[in-house]
């Protein structure tokens, strides 16, 4: 397996030799067009099953871009677990590990398909799975220093992964130089599940701030549908507006929609209606692309048929027939206004720091950047995020976020009153009533509440 | 988020405590905090280690805690068996003395068999629950009679 | 096979005691709900394989309603050739040769779903048809004395095809009395090929002012999608009107939509934008139901799993998630007043003779009804349609029609100049474009034009 | 629709005949004006027997017409085999002389195979064309030297 790997000028030389188009250049196009690319997630443990999925997947799904999803183990660098499983049974496996099977066989999945891999994975420390990558042809790679963090581990200090993250824009500068672009997928999706818009675009611009100033060419922001269609397609629309006023000029900007990322219905009917609805509001929103789910979102990693099915489906909603659908423009703009500003609130006193990177440190553990539901130590999680009557993800408490007054008072008013009007038992149960939205709305019964009758009060998790 | 530490006018449950977390692997978050929080509510004391916890971790919360009565561990990755890779052992060695309850997406795909439940019996659990609303009636009947660290419980919910 | 036929009031009381909803149950629900009732075109020859294909479609479908579709020979009453082929092959037979099998195999395929069954055939004189239909327990049969006779057979003369639904539909009558309400479909479909709204719409109100003075209760009208959204939803929501306007009080009106019905395009993503567009026209026709299409559309009668995947699709559209999606209401209004205007014009006359049936047989013998690309001789398809440039269908030139100055010159102008500027050669290929809409607009080459090059001068048919 | 009796400037084919007719249980009429109007621009004469069309009315336009050069025999519905039931009959004696050619969608279903075009040939027709746009050529293959009423003719199309 481990032949040396090739030197980046090798890589950059394959890579332009291969003839492949390039992610970027695929998204390039898919803007031009105005019909969103399509890309699913997908990835398993054996090699020759990586392939057989990659193959069936371009047959019968058409995406634009394909992904090589990597396992949770190598995504933690636990590649001793890695290997044991794939030794074991390589379906225990909930993606592929790359790292494991070396960069030739990346290389075979690369040529056995006509359209561009990205790496999709979830590592605060990815030096080792980039250099696969980048090595295999792949040419674009999702993550950052925050986005890959936060959500994927409990105790990786920011500082280390920043760092991590930043040898792997510098590389992405020198290859750019060596006339391959790489795109560079932030993950603004961060947990998925009721993160405010504000949120999600804040970490990107900080991520974005930091690849474009290591030479960075191709940034892709991605954001997760939250499903309030004014509120997202808002959200979409302000990545351009926020890469010109953050980022210098020259940096390629794509906004990439995440079809909805928290929790699924589990009837096949209604999970397709939320694949449409994400897929229409991708093209509403102006997206260069959208990650596809699946009717078996709510189940477990799907089958290659249901793959090339959402596919199918989301290709549907960018069909020059649906011209005639459009969006509350006023609705779009008023959203609009408010997120590029609590935006601004967020990432501008980070911005004026001296060093981004220990700026970024310090206000995680501030609480002046904030995520909601970290797996991770390194952020406070004291943001409590609601929908309001519409649907929209409001904060309900913006914990320690430098909001100012109008902001936060818009988004209690919003909500239907003062903050503490909703707290302890009331404020859990109506949380809960949130995450499960979806199933909720299409008159689902959620999955057996935890432990036992309605709770009392909420507590906060103590440090173990 | 943040809140309060103790939960008013829960069950009496006083003096229970059990050990909850993650798989080593596994980063997902919701289920523990609301896990942790319904305990709490229910009036257990919660020793929550979090997302992306090994086996040892869990080793040394019992030794912290020598009086817990279960540790509950949550998977939603797929990936639970490699993670428990090392449980045996720990039960073997004592390191882990309690009953080991564990619930969530326990294997790869979404079409499910009983196999997998199997090889988690195989690997030291003593327990599988097919939803967390189940892990109060399981943790009582546990306390009012069984056996304790050894062997599994004899519960409804048990294939 | 040939079990004595039970008695009207038997099947009435058999109906009653299944427990079954019927059809214009069903019906009455979409309506009120809001979302179209879904239903697919499906029949095979064996009894088996057609009992395995409706258990099929109801456990991956999820259809609101289910069909027979008959096979060609027994819409023609050629009994000896259905027989023949069902004794030889039954994959051989296009639909399911009800009368041959018989009603007690009919109350076998009732009994076995959960949803009311339709017939849906094309038969100049069902009347073996409809009393097996009846036998069986289907509560919904679709046809009329027109649209079942002129694009479906060569040279059954008016006259009789009317008398013979006149049957039909007096049954229907006794069987209300019996507390069986039928659900009776007229076929707007006609030849389904650029019908101008008008011409499906006048001869519904024909065949629905018949069925009514027969005593039928329960009217559905359906309308073929033409492709131009706001022409569709303002015919949809012209049904309505025109019952309230024709009809006497106390039958019940459904609108419904047949999802396009002219040449689809090939490419299945094609296929599925087409059906998608269909599905979303029903909805904000309001239609209570909706005949589903599948992508396998242009190349025969399709699998089961393709027409179940139709069903899905469909039913996305139906989503609330869907609420957002408008149309543009002034142009629906626009095109709506002009529907009801051409379709005044060419009913009034009819329906102010003094007999109905006679009427219409004198009236397309005339040209003042007619239809275009009539399979029957007993229409003169002297109408020539043409889509306008956004698409819509309009009369190049409406032949012998009665209409007004005014809504002939409005065609006329909207298609973009005066009749005469395209015809011969010219008119020939713009036609075919015309025929070939969709496909073309997908950019798909349609299939090998016929026989030989550019053609000099379209040549009418003459009598053999 | 109506369009005038007799092209101007067609391809000089003076007194060349076809019959042409849609199969007998088939109604689809929109290929059958096509076809017909694309032969008349290429000099043929037409003799258009429209949509479902026996057998036995073929063969007596035969009879009306013997200088008919072919039968030209369109189905879309997918039961042309039955439909043809009665050609080997009326070929063999002789009340169809002329050659049969076929054309459409020749079976039931979405996946096609060639065991149709081999029943068909095995029912006395005498060409399987793939497409319309076939036609005229093989018309003129035909006319030029084939052995007119019997067999097959060798083209291309020819599977
Ligand atoms: C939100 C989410 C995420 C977020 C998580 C954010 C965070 N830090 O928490 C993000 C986007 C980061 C994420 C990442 C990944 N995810 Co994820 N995620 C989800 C999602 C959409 C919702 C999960 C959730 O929060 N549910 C809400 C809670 C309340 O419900 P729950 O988790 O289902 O828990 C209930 C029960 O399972 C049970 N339970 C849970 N834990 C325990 C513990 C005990 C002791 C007991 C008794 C019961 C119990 O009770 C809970 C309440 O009813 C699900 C799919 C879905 N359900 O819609 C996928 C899902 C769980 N993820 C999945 C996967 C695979 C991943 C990844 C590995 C990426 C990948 N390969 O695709 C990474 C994780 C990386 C890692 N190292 O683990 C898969 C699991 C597949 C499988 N088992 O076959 C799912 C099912 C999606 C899918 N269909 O592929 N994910
Ligand atoms: C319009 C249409 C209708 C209209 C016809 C109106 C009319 N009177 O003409 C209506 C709605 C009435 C109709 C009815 C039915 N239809 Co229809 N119809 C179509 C549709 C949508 C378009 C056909 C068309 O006009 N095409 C335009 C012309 C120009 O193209 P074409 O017909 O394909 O012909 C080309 C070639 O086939 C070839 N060709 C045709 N004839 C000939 C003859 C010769 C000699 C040669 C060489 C070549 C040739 O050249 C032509 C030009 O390129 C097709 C599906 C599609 N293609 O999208 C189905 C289709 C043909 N219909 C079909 C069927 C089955 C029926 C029904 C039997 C109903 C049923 N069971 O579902 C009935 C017919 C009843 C009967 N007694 O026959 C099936 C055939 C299935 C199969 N073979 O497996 C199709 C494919 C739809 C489907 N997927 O199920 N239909």
């Amino acid at each position: 397996m481990a032949a040396a790997t090739p030197t980046l000028e090798e890589s950059a030389a394959y890579i332009t030799r291969s003839g492949k188009p390039t992610a970027a250049e695929v998204l390039a196009r898919a803007r031009t067009s105005g019909r969103p690319a399509l890309q699913p997630r997908c990835g398993v443990g054996g090699h020759r099953e990586m392939a057989a999925l990659l193959l069936e997947l371009e047959r019968e799904g058409a995406p634009d871009l394909l992904t090589l999803t990597i396992d949770s183990h190598t995504r933690l660098r636990r590649f001793e677990s890695a290997e044991r499983a794939l030794r074991t049974d390589h379906r225990t496996l909930n993606g592929y590990p790359l790292v494991t099977h070396g960069w030739q066989r990346g290389r075979e999945l690369n040529e056995l398909v006509a359209v561009p891999l990205e790496i999709r994975h979830g590592s605060p420390d990815p030096r080792e799975l980039f250099a696969t990558a980048v090595a295999s042809g792949v040419t674009s790679f999702e993550g950052g220093g925050i986005s890959y963090n936060l959500p994927y581990s409990k105790d990786v200090p920011l500082a280390d992964s920043l760092a991590a993250w930043a040898e792997v824009d510098r590389t992405c500068g020198e290859l750019a130089r060596l006339g391959v672009v790489m795109d560079r997928e932030l993950f603004g999706t961060l947990t998925a599940v009721l993160v405010p818009p504000s949120i999600s675009l804040a970490v990107s611009v900080l991520e974005a701030v930091a690849a474009a100033a290591a030479g960075v060419r191709c940034v892709s922001v991605s954001y997760p549908q939250g499903g309030h269609l004014a509120q997202d397609v808002a959200a979409l629309r302000s990545i351009p507006l926020l890469a010109a006023r953050y980022l210098p000029p020259g940096v390629e900007v794509h906004a990439v929609l995440h079809e909805f990322m928290g929790v699924f219905p589990r009837d096949r009917g209604h999970a397709e209606e939320l694949i449409f609805y994400g897929a229409l509001t991708a093209r509403l929103g102006g997206a260069s692309k959208l990650i596809t789910k699946t009717y078996q979102e709510a189940f477990g990693i799907p089958d290659a048929a249901a793959n090339a099915a959402g596919l199918r489906l989301a290709s549907v909603a960018g069909s020059p027939l649906l011209d005639f659908v459009t969006v509350d423009e006023a609705a779009v703009g008023e959203e609009q206004e408010w997120i590029l500003r609590e935006t601004a609130e967020i990432v501008e006193p980070v911005l004026s720091a001296p060093r981004l990177d220990s700026a970024v440190v310090t206000a995680f553990a501030a609480g002046r950047l904030d995520i909601p539901f970290s797996a991770s130590r390194h952020a406070r999680s004291e943001v409590i995020p609601r929908r309001d009557p519409s649907g929209a993800v409001r904060y309900h408490s913006p914990g320690r976020l430098p909001l100012s007054r109008a902001s936060a008072e818009r988004n209690r008013r919003l909500l239907g009153g003062p903050a503490d009007d909703a707290s302890g038992a009331s404020l859990f149960a109506a949380l809960r009533r949130d995450i499960d939205h979806f199933p909720l709305l299409f008159g689902e019964t959620p999955e057996g509440a935890p432990a036992g009758p309605s709770p009392a009060t909420p507590g906060k998790e103590p440090a173990p | 988020m943040p809140m309060p530490d103790r939960p008013n006018g829960a069950p009496e449950r006083e003096g229970r405590l059990v050990i909850l977390g993650v798989a080593a692997s596994d980063s997902h978050a919701v289920a523990n905090h609301l896990i942790a929080h319904g305990l709490r509510a229910d009036g257990f004391t919660v020793v929550n280690l979090g997302t992306c916890t090994p086996v040892a971790e869990f080793a040394d919360a019992c030794a912290r805690h020598p009086q817990a009565e279960a540790v509950l561990i949550g998977s939603l990755n797929g990936q639970i068996h490699e993670d428990l890779h090392d449980l045996a052992e720990a039960k073997r060695s004592g390191r882990i003395p309690c009953p080991v309850l564990v619930g969530g997406n326990l294997s790869v795909g979404s079409a499910k068999d009983a196999a997998s439940t199997e090889r988690l019996y195989a690997l030291g659990v003593d327990q599988v629950l097919s939803a967390a609303a189940d892990l109060v009636p399981v943790l009582d009947a546990l306390h009012a009679g069984a056996d304790g660290a050894t062997g599994r419980i004899p519960v409804a919910t048990r294939r």
